[in-house]
């Protein structure tokens, strides 16, 4: 890991992905403590829908606000929310409805068909989308390192990913406003007064603009300088099967890998010393035969390992042992099988 | 009967007047609220396809997973849609 | 103890749950039960995973993603859904569908364009595996269907998504009925005949389709609705807020299974160091199965321990079944 | 048989001949000379049929609609005061205004909007005048639809005072209609099923009515009490989807209005047979002899709109019934057709009057006149009727026929108001509640205080500007596409004259009515309001702040009609001063090159 951080220097938007449960916070977490520790300054940021940041920092850092974490200098965390974004998308819609049915004299009540119209979990995760980029482009700015902590892989690559299948959408819906706009234009008799409005359309302003952050923050996305994704596995079959499985999908977006974080790796001065019992050793074994699996396919691109803890990973100072883990720890079988490799 | 499109065939004059009668009649006790319907109609057909393809006419309305369904029935009249929807209408244009 | 002496009283067909956290062990008791009910319980059980990072597949060591109803041992047929490939499938006829009904070689390119796009629609993918979900539960004719749920927020979203589906095909049905009401109305007063209207038809065959399916998610008769934790601290917060959440959508828990519990007997084993760490964990788990008994009294109705191997293979299903059925109580 | 001459009988005759000469000779001569109607010519319906506003209608139907929408209260109530001057001067004017003015601005104005894609008054004006123009448009039909809601309500509570039989009738009607329109949508049920089931309640409701008749107990306080009801009914009405109560009960309704049309047209050319002479005096007085309404320039002719004249029917034809013309020679029997034939209505109600005895109009305020002269006209052959249910039968004929329009009018004020303010500081009320209450609160307010013949004057008035306005914007057109203008300049420049000269005349009859009183004069501030208040003294300041309104009223009408009049003729002098300086055009028809500016 030490090795790939100082190879770029500029990597500066941190992704970590992974199945449920395998520690994309933790690890998250590890890499935000590991440069505040170097003097900079980090924002950790939260995509997830259920957020753990709290009660991984066992501090409260909801709100959608960004906090500076306490007892660690240089971190600041966010709980990204993505409640006001939704409302202005909302917004907009609305406003548009009523211009619709400006003339509509019908029997029922347009606001539920509007609510329906908008509450598509689609917005929710357009909207922390939205969010992202912002974080990319604008808060992010005044930090050294923005480090996203993602929801499941899938939904994390997606959200990546969307950049581009959103920029598509997105360069569809600009035509279509501008087709709509056009045709209001025509098809009105005050062409001078709806010419201005069509002129100051504060939703192609929006779509434009948006399209603008998403071109920008695609450029930044597939940076391989300044972008990485790194994906959080277990030494357990299912876990690097998912990775397996992503891995590819990741590529095809063209989102630089950063690598593979190990976590939970079991040391085995413990687990194979004596008196430590069948079950520990066991485990053990296990670890190493899925170890050599994770290299034999994804072999160079396993970068750090975390290993498995007495006791649950929380609070800050866990935070700073695992952070030193993530940057010094190799286990042995681990750097047998390298140098096989 | 409203519309009068069909190829003009010769018509006894008894079946011209009877028409034209029945034409009076209907213009007079119905025209009106058949318009009047299809105009309510016209303006609930904007609001399903506005929420099912609300996003053709630029407005970001996410189409859900089912809108597809109903595109192919849309197909043939998303253009006049698209042209009622935009016309300006003034209140003049709403004199019963 | 164990899940046997709830479907014994409960009857063992219907549609099961299981949701939680990523990486709980959703998939390994999914596995576990349908394995039971098929092998023991002699049901027709459907085991299907709605989880994009599907696991099935590892769990029974076969390649199962996108092949459809794969059945692995009698009685027990496994899907995993690929939803990718169903949404291009669902898009592909939607244009074939256009291009019969108007005679078309070529679809219109703003068409086109537009259905292609959808696929950036986000929910796209929930919804075409709802959609399947709902498909397989209605025409599939298994006696028990398992459903591993996808793990962002728990399965909320995919619950979720099946109530803002279900609204929004009502809402949009309502709209097209008045609508169609009227041309009716206007029909009848030009003494036309009312055209029967096809979009409608079509929405009322969705609807029907949803509405028996979230009825029969949301009915406690027909549904066991299982959440999995494990003893961590994290877990816990998260399965009380999942749990709030699932209350709002008017589910309701028919129990908790806890996962990946270390013997109690290690955390007074003597040792060295190896010792020690095992005694830490397992003192720690201890400490979170008080606070799990007491948060969640009454409701844990199985216990699963950690495995020496990690649950895959057909062997292993089979030792987790009968944990997971008969296992020890909390 | 007597005198025929002193039957109505030999008028009926000669008016229809001259509306004969006016359609066949004097209106194709137009429709080819002026406006060049072309029949292969693609009408708005067919460039932009989109099966819900724009579609061809077979000429016959677009005749009934046209017929039924501008054939309202209008051809019945005008008579009504201008009969003041004599019989004679107001039936010259139901046939010389219609011949010359009438038929040729409902005609033309459908034929405006053809040629205009379909446009209605408001693009139109807008296209003429520019943005300030139509909001000119707009101000002004914001006051006409208050002073026609004003006139209506005045109507339906004063029939309903003076007939007790009508108001369970009227009831019984506007369930029937809620029925109806269950039946219709809910049931589906089949269309003459529903008509049959809503007529049966129709009879049943006029029965009812006779059987119980109700009155009020407040004397004088009755009309008020009454104008409130009529406007809860209008309220929900107007805030109910139409298709639910309006539309039924406006359909349920033609039957017997038509009926009743029928019965007086035919009880009209009947009198030499009946024995019904004419009563009233011939005239022409050149004042009005009761020394109420003044002179009879301007005054007649505002007095009697529809039938001769009116600016409503200039929305109506385009608005919706030039969207559905089928070719544009349909444009004649469909516009000039409808307006003519309403002329005879107006005919036929003049008829009704001219056979009472002149103690009916002593004061001009016995709207029910009517009802008295149908009934005059009609017993005779309805032998078998009793007068009481004759009364209730025509008086409710009015009353339903009076409410529904209302209901529309009120509906239509609800859409004027939300674009008036709908994006404005005021926004509140645009508000579809709001908006309704203010636009019968207002109404309301007129209704029980103003005397019946002073807001009948302002709505002429009004309606009148709105023709002058209307036949303008027709000229206006005609002079940019090099057409003939003169048959469409005189009668709009003679319009608005005498309609602006009117609203004068009327404005300095309130504002005199004022300075009376501050010379304590009561009687004229007590002349020109009605009911309680002219009796109670101690509502006299009532009486004075209404004239005080009323003279508000009238100048800002006369401000908004001399603005727009003075846009439009500026906009005229402009079009010909363009169309002079342009290659003169092969012909009219004009396509749509040679209009564009």
């Amino acid at each position: 890991m030490p090795e790939l951080l100082a190879q770029r220097p500029k990597m500066r938007y941190i992704f970590t992905g992974g199945k449920g449960g395998v520690g994309k916070t933790v690890a998250a977490a590890g890499l935000a403590y590991h440069y505040a520790a170097q003097g900079e300054r980090v924002l950790l940021a939260s995509l997830n829908p259920v957020h753990s940041l709290s009660s991984l920092f066992a501090q409260s850092l909801s709100g959608g606000k960004v906090v500076q974490v306490k007892g660690v200098k240089g971190v600041h965390a966010v709980e990204v929310e993505t409640t006001e974004v939704v409302e202005r998308y909302r917004n907009a819609i609305r406003g548009r409805v009523k211009e619709f049915l400006k003339w509509a004299d019908i029997p029922l009540d347009a606001k539920p068909f509007i609510e329906i119209a908008t509450t598509n979990p689609a917005f929710e995760e357009s909207a922390m989308f939205d969010r992202m980029v912002d974080y990319i482009l604008k808060e992010g700015e005044a930090f050294d390192r923005v480090i996203f902590d993602t929801a499941a892989v899938a939904n994390a690559v997606r959200l990546i990913g969307l950049s581009k299948i959103y920029g598509l959408w997105l360069t569809r819906m600009i035509d279509s406003r501008k087709e709509a706009l056009s045709m209001r234009v025509q098809l009105s008799f005050r062409k001078e007064k709806v010419m201005e409005e069509v002129k100051k359309d504060p939703l192609m302003a929006d779509l434009i603009s948006m399209n603008e952050r998403f071109e920008k923050a695609k450029g930044v996305l597939v940076d391989p300088e300044r972008t990485a994704f790194f994906f959080v596995t277990l030494p357990l079959a299912l876990p690097i099967a998912v990775v397996r499985r992503f891995i590819g999908m990741v590529q095809k977006f063209n989102i630089p890998i950063g690598g593979v974080i190990v976590n939970g790796v079991l040391r085995p001065e413990i687990a194979l010393q004596e008196g430590a019992g069948e079950y520990l050793a066991n485990k053990y074994h296990e670890q190493t035969g899925y170890m050599k699996v994770l290299y034999r396919d994804l072999g160079p691109l396993v970068r750090s390992y975390i290993p498995l803890y007495s006791s649950e990973v929380g609070g800050v100072d866990m935070i700073a042992r695992v952070s030193e883990d993530m940057m010094s720890y190799t286990p042995p079988f681990a750097a047998e099988l390298s140098g096989g490799a | 009967m409203a519309d009068s499109k069909e190829p003009a065939k010769p018509k006894s004059r008894g079946r011209r007047v009877k028409e034209g009668v029945k034409g009076v009649f209907y213009g007079m006790a119905a025209h009106g609220h058949v318009t009047a319907a299809l105009r309510t109609r016209m303006y609930l057909e904007h609001l399903f396809m506005f929420i099912t393809l609300g996003d053709m006419l630029g407005v970001p309305v996410i189409p859900p997973y089912y809108s597809l369904r109903i595109l192919p029935y849309a197909v043939p009249n998303i253009k006049s849609w698209k042209q009622r929807v935009f016309r300006e209408r003034d209140f003049t244009d709403q004199v019963f | 103890m164990g899940l046997s002496s709830y479907f014994e009283k409960k009857g063992d067909a219907g549609i099961v749950i299981f949701a939680g956290k990523g990486g709980l062990g959703k998939t390994t008791c999914s596995a576990g039960l349908s394995h039971y009910m098929a092998s023991k319980r002699n049901r027709k059980v459907l085991c299907f995973s709605t989880d994009p990072q599907a696991s099935l597949s590892d769990i029974f060591d076969r390649d199962i993603f996108g092949k459809g109803l794969i059945s692995v041992i009698p009685n027990l047929d496994v899907v995993e859904i690929d939803a990718d490939r169903r949404v291009s499938e669902y898009q592909e006829q939607v244009k074939q569908k256009i291009r019969s009904m108007y005679g078309l070689t070529d679809i219109p390119p703003e068409i086109e364009e537009y259905i292609d796009s959808t696929s950036a629609e986000p929910a796209m993918y929930e919804s075409a595996t709802y959609d399947a979900m709902a498909d397989l539960v209605s025409t599939s004719g298994h006696d028990l269907y398992v459903f591993d749920m996808p793990p962002f927020g728990h399965g909320v979203r995919m619950i979720a998504m099946a109530g803002v589906l279900s609204k929004w095909v009502g809402k949009i049905t309502e709209a097209r009925e008045k609508a169609q009401e009227y041309e009716a109305v206007a029909a009848t007063l030009k003494g036309a005949k009312v055209s029967e209207d096809e979009v409608l038809r079509e929405l009322q065959e969705i609807q029907e389709k949803i509405t028996r399916f979230t009825d029969l998610m949301v009915d406690q008769r027909r549904t066991s609705f299982f959440m999995v934790l494990i003893p961590e601290r994290m877990a816990i917060l998260d399965t009380e807020r999942a749990l709030e959440m699932f209350d709002a959508l008017g589910l309701q828990m028919a129990g908790l299974i806890v996962n990946q519990v270390y013997p109690k007997e290690l955390a007074d084993a003597k040792g060295g160091e190896a010792v020690e760490f095992l005694r830490n964990r397992t003192r720690m788990q201890q400490k979170y199965l008080d606070e799990i008994r007491s948060k969640f009294a009454g409701k844990v109705v199985a216990m699963l321990p950690m495995y020496p191997r990690e649950p895959r293979g057909m062997d292993m299903i089979e030792k987790v079944s009968q944990d997971l059925l008969f296992g020890p109580a909390l | 048989m007597v005198d025929i001459l002193a039957t109505p009988f030999l008028w009926v005759v000669a008016t229809i001949a001259l509306y004969v000469v006016a359609y066949w000779g004097y209106g194709k001569w137009i429709d080819r000379n002026v406006w060049r109607s072309d029949a292969k010519k693609a009408t708005p319906a067919h460039m932009y049929m989109d099966g819900v506003e724009y579609f061809p209608v077979s000429r016959y139907v677009l005749w009934g609609y046209q017929f039924k929408s501008v054939a309202a209260l209008g051809p019945i109530l005008g008579p009504f005061i201008g009969i003041t001057f004599g019989w004679l001067p107001a039936l010259l004017w139901i046939i010389g205004g219609n011949f010359f003015i009438g038929w040729l601005q409902d005609y033309g104005s459908m034929m405006l909007s053809v040629r205009k894609e379909g446009r209605s008054f408001g693009p139109i004006t807008y296209e003429f005048t520019g943005a300030k123009g139509r909001t000119n448009l707009l101000a002004f039909v914001l006051f006409y639809l208050i002073i026609i809601s004003a006139t209506f309500i005045a109507l339906i509570a004063s029939f309903w005072n003076a007939f007790p039989g009508t108001f369970v009738a009227t009831l019984g009607i506007l369930l029937a209609g809620l029925l109806c329109g269950q039946l219709l949508y809910r049931i589906k049920m089949n269309v003459f099923a529903v008509t049959g089931i809503g007529l049966a309640l129709v009879v049943l409701s006029i029965y009812l009515g006779v059987l119980f008749p109700i009155s009020l107990p407040w004397g004088a306080w009755n009309l008020p009490v009454w104008a409130f009801i009529c406007a809860i009914i209008l309220y929900a009405a107007a805030v109910l989807p139409t298709p639910m109560f309006i539309q039924p009960t406006n359909y349920l309704a033609f039957y017997p209005a038509y009926a009743a049309i029928i019965l007086i047209l035919v009880g009209a050319v009947i009198t030499p047979f009946t024995n019904t002479t004419i009563q009233m005096p011939a005239g022409p007085f050149l004042f009005d002899p009761q020394g109420i309404l003044g002179p009879i320039w301007p005054i007649l002719f505002v007095a009697i709109a529809c039938g001769a004249i009116s600016g409503w029917h200039s929305l109506v034809s385009s608005s919706s019934s030039s969207k559905q013309l089928d070719i544009e020679t349909d444009a004649l029997p469909v516009g000039g057709g409808a307006m003519l034939s309403e002329g005879l209505l107006a005919l036929a109600s003049l008829i009704a009057y001219m056979v009472l005895a002149p103690s009916f109009f002593v004061g001009r305020t016995n709207v029910t006149a009517w009802v008295q002269g149908a009934v005059v006209l009609t017993t005779p052959m309805l032998g078998g009727l009793t007068a009481a249910v004759l009364r209730t039968f025509f008086g409710l004929v009015l009353i339903i026929y009076a409410l529904t329009v209302q209901a529309l009018v009120t509906r239509f004020f609800r859409l004027v108001a939300g674009e008036t303010w709908g994006e404005s500081r005021f926004r509140a009320l645009g508000n579809k509640h709001v908006s309704t209450v203010v636009g019968l609160g207002v109404p309301w307010g007129f209704a029980v205080s103003g005397s019946w013949w002073a807001l009948w004057l302002y709505f002429g008035g009004a309606n009148q500007l709105l023709a002058g306005l209307a036949i303008m914007l027709i000229t206006i057109h005609l002079a940019r596409v090099r057409a003939p203008t003169r048959y469409s300049l005189i009668p709009g420049v003679f319009m608005v004259v005498t309609t602006l000269s009117a609203l004068v005349w009327q404005t300095g009859t309130f504002l005199y009515s004022v300075w009376a009183y501050l010379q304590n004069d009561n009687t004229w501030v007590l002349r020109n309001v009605r009911g309680p208040i002219q009796t109670d003294p101690n509502l006299l300041i009532v009486a004075v702040a209404i004239n005080g309104i009323f003279v508000v009223v009238g100048a800002v009408l006369f401000a908004v009609g001399v603005s727009m009049a003075i846009r439009l003729f500026r906009s005229y002098s402009r079009s010909v001063a363009e169309a002079r300086g342009k290659a003169p055009a092969a012909a009219d028809g004009g396509t749509r090159e040679e209009e564009s500016p």
